[in-house]
């Protein structure tokens, strides 16, 4: 129900959201790359970048960036050519069209969706056959083996990924993120992580499944450096490769934002009254659990791939379902339900 | 850079010849002179050469016992990450220096060439080690052993050593970077450097 | 067990097969036919007396040239000039090839060393891969560098060089290459080099003693 | 395993099927792989993740040390030897000295001896350090390897501090060592380092990485080695120990002053899964650095004073004629040289046994049926040099 005028308006509006959301991602490729360099160094004793840009390197990620777009850009000659070209775009689209759906601050969302959070898993999903594509397109039996691996091992934490969040969403009782954040007003002890045992392990095995559906160690399987040479994007140069380097820390941010969203409170400060800075909240706590995840994968070895399904599909899918029904009862229990 | 308009375009400019600590090839030279001529296009130019030269990614590329010092580089002690080359690739399609690191053998030359010819223009090969060089302690009686690999592939920096420290190695990688930018770069010690400096007894 | 008693047995099974046995020197070593040599590895192997588990080496020699004197006045090896070409010689190979089999037990902790001699012009020896699978990849390189055939060997590729690489390299009389399939294998001349030696020292350094004369070929 | 059962069905029995033709892919790993620790080349015929055969292409770092030898006097192929195993070059360089000695029957002063099992087994212990990290580096853990290379700085320093050169020395001549002990607090700092190891740093592998799940997961069970395989193949130094056999030629076959002092052998016992897993070689070479501690202090508590050099350093050497197989325990296993002079001052013959040759060659049997990423954690666990193999 609006006229032109309305629609126009909103086209605007999507279209500045569209482009706020490419820069953040953008940024924060550059500022996770760097970001993981320096939390890597301090993991190592070392420094990690120094000089770029004079103060703790911080210029790296940018000349990184630079350097990257001035390189050759090469498609093998026994290529698929156009599976080639399009594999970075369309993992890089499927990074970027969850962002959409991420409630900032009260109303300060690109598309506030009903179904946001079944929109985010449904178009992140897109990743995996971005990487397939690339493998197979490559024509690089690394590549192909990455691939293989990276597609068995999204599809299947997909699943608990998705399955950790049911919990909220039954305690929510809906699956508009703002709505998700709005329940958990009122301090840290009203965020959903701690709102009963059950959500709490549900949030450790969000937090696991996304690392692996995030590809970054001890589950990087697609990449795996030491077994294959660098997965399914060992033919790619240049800007094609740098779009599988943006999606991974754009991905990267995202689950950590959605886990802030779902379970630690979007963008409510800790303690009630201190919810000046509604955005810069949400980010703080994605930054911290980006950090979290980077803490886990310059620590850990990494697991092999059967054990990585074998922890899907035989302990994390049951520990999940097992969450959602003691949630349930848990709501029925304390009487929160009805 | 910019002020260099007015240079004649053949030969060396003496400005800058005294800047170097290296002999510029009149290739390089040529490169320089040709770019100086626009200002925007020069300022362009110098944006992209500082972001080439302040993230050299290496490729994994280990031939023999400098391999191990190009390692002990990127570890903690040293750590080359501090320059932005500490991103070592495992695919030559994502690097942009070769360190050839050690004795190149005549098995090994066909697929070190391949493994040049799979990186991305533009790229860089530094030469370390005498064997790289130029055959080294093998040159006598080394049948299987290629004496210098730039019989093979055109090498920007030699590094020498048997093997080279790893200081002479990020020396190495200096000059490239010099040679990037085509010009001696200022080098700036940041305070924390002289403060560490200062605490390093001579001797233990 | 005594080398020299791990012989008698050794001999009383091959009979003709046993050639000598040399106690003199610091290492002593049994001489033995070529033909059999795989009889007798498997029965060091084999009998529970002796039970030599573990072929510690394999090694082929090359015998051309050797100085049997004792005064070292071997005929030298080729390589290549300072000029990077390589060093030829008219002087015609002589002498035979060998196989030098060092063994050892673990279970009795006693040692054993076998040697063969083989005409240089029918150099075939009996593989013992079946008898140590270590031995295998010995004798691979043995064919590799020398040239040693081993017969009944599954797998006799080379080991080290590439399977289109021209003669053996351990030979005395072996040429060495200048070029293999395109890839430069000589030197270059020191005239070539890209940074010629300067005439003076680096200022500010040690100046060179005069009886050192700087390396320039 | 259970994959070796698998070996036999699988792909085969797809031949009944004639619609659906498949083949084994045949993968090229190496020689610019990051887990081929150097230039091995594993040629792979795979099915999926599992492995029917692995191929190991040699050669790529073939650099004719044996022909060398034939050339250069037997002072000047010191440097070559350290060339060999470029982690641990004490250790080769004190394995070709002695096999000159054994061969001049020449008598080395005692302090020479303490010095150099000192530096031998600092060196030891270096290499066994980069064989964690790189050990662990193939399961995917990158710190590890930092910290163990941030450990073994320290012993290039000392080393440099002895001999001059920071990886590789060329230290020891025939006849004794080149340089005696620096006197400013050599030992001192040496005393000191090797408690600092013993005390806290092997520690922390063992938290960080030895006893952690995700590596016990990884490298239990997998690689098993049998005594019998192990043996077949002339398995030495910690993959023979690895599998349970209590064999050291420091203790069996002693050299130098090694039956001097008292250290014990560690063997490998399945303490997480099979004896002769990977994760057996592992804790032996975590284990062999705390006894190379051992001996170094006891070497170094009981040094004697006196002359460090038999032969004077001008002077050349010359071996009289014969024949000798020396064998010694360097830090992959056992590095035998068998040297044969004609009397002059140089090698007429120069055989190198080197044990990573050896201790490679086992992949081809244990390899098949192993996974993918298996095959890497035992190419990684076998801790092989390519200098060594291809020399």
């Amino acid at each position: 129900m609006g006229g032109m005028s309305d629609q126009g308006l909103h086209v605007t509006g999507a279209a500045l959201m569209a482009t706020l959301m490419f820069t953040v991602m953008a940024l924060c490729a550059i500022v996770f790359t760097w970001m993981e360099r320096k939390v890597a160094g301090f993991i190592q004793s070392r420094y990690g970048p120094m000089y770029t840009g004079r103060w703790q390197g911080w210029a790296q990620a940018v000349a990184d960036m630079l350097k990257i777009l001035g390189k050759e850009d090469i498609i093998p000659a026994q290529a698929d050519k156009g599976l080639f070209v399009f594999a970075p775009i369309l993992v890089l689209l499927g990074s970027l069209l969850a962002w959409a759906a991420i409630p900032w601050s009260p109303g300060f969302i690109a598309a506030d969706l009903d179904l946001g959070l079944f929109y985010i898993f449904a178009v992140s999903s897109m990743v995996v056959i971005g990487i397939l594509m690339a493998g197979w397109a490559s024509n690089n039996k690394w590549a192909l083996y990455g691939a293989a691996r990276g597609a068995a091992q999204m599809v299947s934490y997909e699943i608990p990924l998705a399955l950790a969040t049911i919990p909220v969403i039954l305690n929510v009782g809906s699956l508009n993120t703002q709505d998700i954040v709005i329940a958990q007003q009122g301090g840290m002890f009203n965020w959903f992580v701690f709102h009963d045992p059950f959500l709490f392990i549900a949030f450790w095995m969000y937090f696991i499944a996304s690392i692996a559906e995030t590809n970054r160690g001890p589950f990087d399987m697609p990449e795996t450096e030491s077994e294959l040479v660098a997965g399914y994007h060992t033919e790619y140069t240049g800007m094609r490769f740098a779009f599988f380097f943006l999606a991974e820390y754009a991905n990267l941010f995202l689950v950590a934002i959605i886990a802030s969203v779902v379970f630690l409170g979007g963008w409510w400060a800790p303690i009630p009254g201190l919810d000046f800075a509604p955005a810069l909240t949400l980010v703080i706590k994605g930054v911290l659990l980006v950090f979290l995840n980077m803490w886990v994968r310059w620590t850990l070895p990494r697991v092999r791939v059967d054990q990585l399904m074998h922890l899907c599909w035989k302990v994390m899918i049951p520990v999940t379902l097992l969450c959602i029904v003691g949630s349930g009862l848990w709501m029925i229990l304390s009487g929160e339900l009805g | 850079m910019s002020s260099d308009s007015k240079t004649p375009p053949s030969g060396y400019d003496v400005q800058r010849e005294h800047m170097l600590d290296f002999k510029v090839d009149q290739q390089l030279a040529e490169v320089v002179e040709s770019d100086a001529k626009n200002f925007i296009l020069t300022t362009v130019d110098e944006v992209f050469n500082w972001a080439k030269l302040s993230s050299i990614w290496p490729v994994t590329f280990g031939l023999a016992c400098c391999a191990i010092e190009m390692m002990a580089t990127s570890a903690t002690r040293y750590d080359m990450d501090r320059f932005g080359a500490g991103a070592f690739r495992a695919t030559p399609r994502q690097a942009d220096l070769m360190i050839v690191s050690g004795t190149v053998t005549g098995k090994m030359a066909q697929r070190l060439k391949l493994i040049y010819d799979q990186m991305p223009e533009p790229k860089w090969v530094i030469a370390m080690g005498s064997c790289a060089i130029g055959g080294g302690p093998y040159f006598k009686y080394g049948y299987h052993v290629v004496k210098g690999v730039d019989l093979l592939v055109p090498v920007d920096v030699y590094v020498p050593g048997c093997p080279p420290r790893p200081e002479v190695l990020i020396d190495g990688l200096m000059r490239l970077q010099d040679k990037i930018r085509g010009r001696k770069g200022r080098f700036i010690t940041p305070k924390w450097v002289t403060d560490y400096a200062k605490k390093i007894p001579y001797r233990k | 067990m005594e080398q020299k008693a791990i012989y008698d047995l050794l001999a009383g099974k091959l009979g003709e097969g046993a050639v000598a046995f040399h106690e003199d020197g610091i290492e002593p070593w049994a001489e033995i036919a070529v033909g059999a040599v795989a009889e007798a590895c498997g029965f060091l192997r084999g009998e529970p007396s002796l039970d030599f588990d573990q072929l510690m080496c394999l090694s082929g020699i090359d015998w051309d040239g050797f100085d049997e004197a004792g005064k070292g006045k071997s005929v030298g090896i080729l390589g290549y000039t300072d000029e990077g070409s390589p060093e030829t010689s008219d002087r015609q190979a002589e002498g035979d090839l060998g196989v030098a089999y060092h063994l050892y037990s673990h279970a009795l902790d006693h040692k054993f060393t076998l040697r063969i001699r083989l005409p240089r012009d029918r150099a075939e020896a009996p593989t013992v891969s079946g008898v140590w699978a270590t031995a295998s990849w010995h004798e691979r390189e043995a064919w590799d560098l020398l040239g040693i055939r081993f017969t009944g060997h599954p797998d006799l590729r080379r080991m080290l060089l590439d399977d289109k690489w021209v003669g053996h390299p351990l030979r005395k009389d072996y040429v060495m290459p200048d070029r293999w399939e395109g890839v430069p294998m000589d030197g270059k001349p020191y005239s070539a080099n890209p940074f010629p030696a300067t005439e003076e020292p680096p200022a500010g350094g040690p100046k060179p003693d005069g009886d050192t004369p700087p390396a320039e070929a | 395993m259970a994959m070796d059962t698998k070996k036999t069905n699988g792909w085969a029995d797809q031949d009944d099927v004639p619609e659906i033709k498949s083949e084994l892919l045949e993968l090229n790993m190496g020689p610019q792989h990051p887990a081929t620790h150097g230039v091995l080349r594993l040629l792979l015929k795979t099915d999926g993740e599992i492995v029917y055969q692995v191929t190991p292409v040699l050669g790529y770092l073939h650099r004719c040390a044996e022909k060398i030898a034939e050339g250069v006097n037997y002072k000047q192929w010191v440097v070559y030897t350290d060339r060999f195993d470029y982690l641990a070059p004490m250790c080769c360089n004190h394995a070709y000295v002695t096999a000159v000695e054994k061969l001049m029957q020449q008598e080395v002063p005692e302090r020479a001896e303490h010095i150099r099992v000192a530096v031998a087994e600092l060196s030891r212990i270096a290499s066994h350090l980069i064989a964690l990290a790189t050990f662990g580096l193939d399961m995917g853990a990158w710190t590890p390897l930092l910290y163990c290379f941030r450990e073994r700085e320290e012993i290039l320093n000392l080393l440099e501090r002895i001999s001059g050169g920071r990886m590789l020395y060329n230290y020891m001549v025939p006849g004794g060592v080149r340089y005696d002990i620096p006197e400013d607090g050599w030992v001192k700092d040496v005393l000191s380092f090797i408690t600092m190891l013993e005390t806290k740093k092997i520690k922390d592998y063992n938290q960080l990485l030895t006893y952690n799940k995700i590596f016990i997961e990884r490298t239990a069970d997998v690689g098993v080695i049998s005594k019998e395989d192990a043996f077949s193949y002339a398995c030495t130094g910690p993959v023979l120990r690895g599998s349970g056999v209590k064999f050291d030629c420091r203790r069996n076959d002693p050299y130098s002053v090694y039956s001097k002092f008292d250290f014990e052998i560690p063997v490998g016992l399945g303490e997480m899964g099979t004896v002769g897993d990977c994760w057996d070689r592992y804790m032996v070479r975590v284990r062999e650095i705390e006894q190379s501690c051992r001996i170094i202090r006891q070497a170094l508590d009981t040094l004697p004073e006196g002359p460090y050099q038999a032969i004077e350093l001008h002077k050349p050497v010359k071996v009289p004629a014969g024949a000798a197989y020396t064998r010694t325990e360097s830090a992959k296993g056992e590095i035998g040289h068998y040297i044969i002079s004609d009397g002059g001052q140089t090698a007429f013959r120069n055989k190198v046994r080197s044990p990573s040759f050896c201790n490679l060659q086992v992949v081809e049997k244990v390899g098949v049926g192993q996974m993918v990423s298996d095959l890497v954690a035992l190419v990684g666990s076998l801790d092989i040099v390519l200098g060594e193999i291809d020399r």
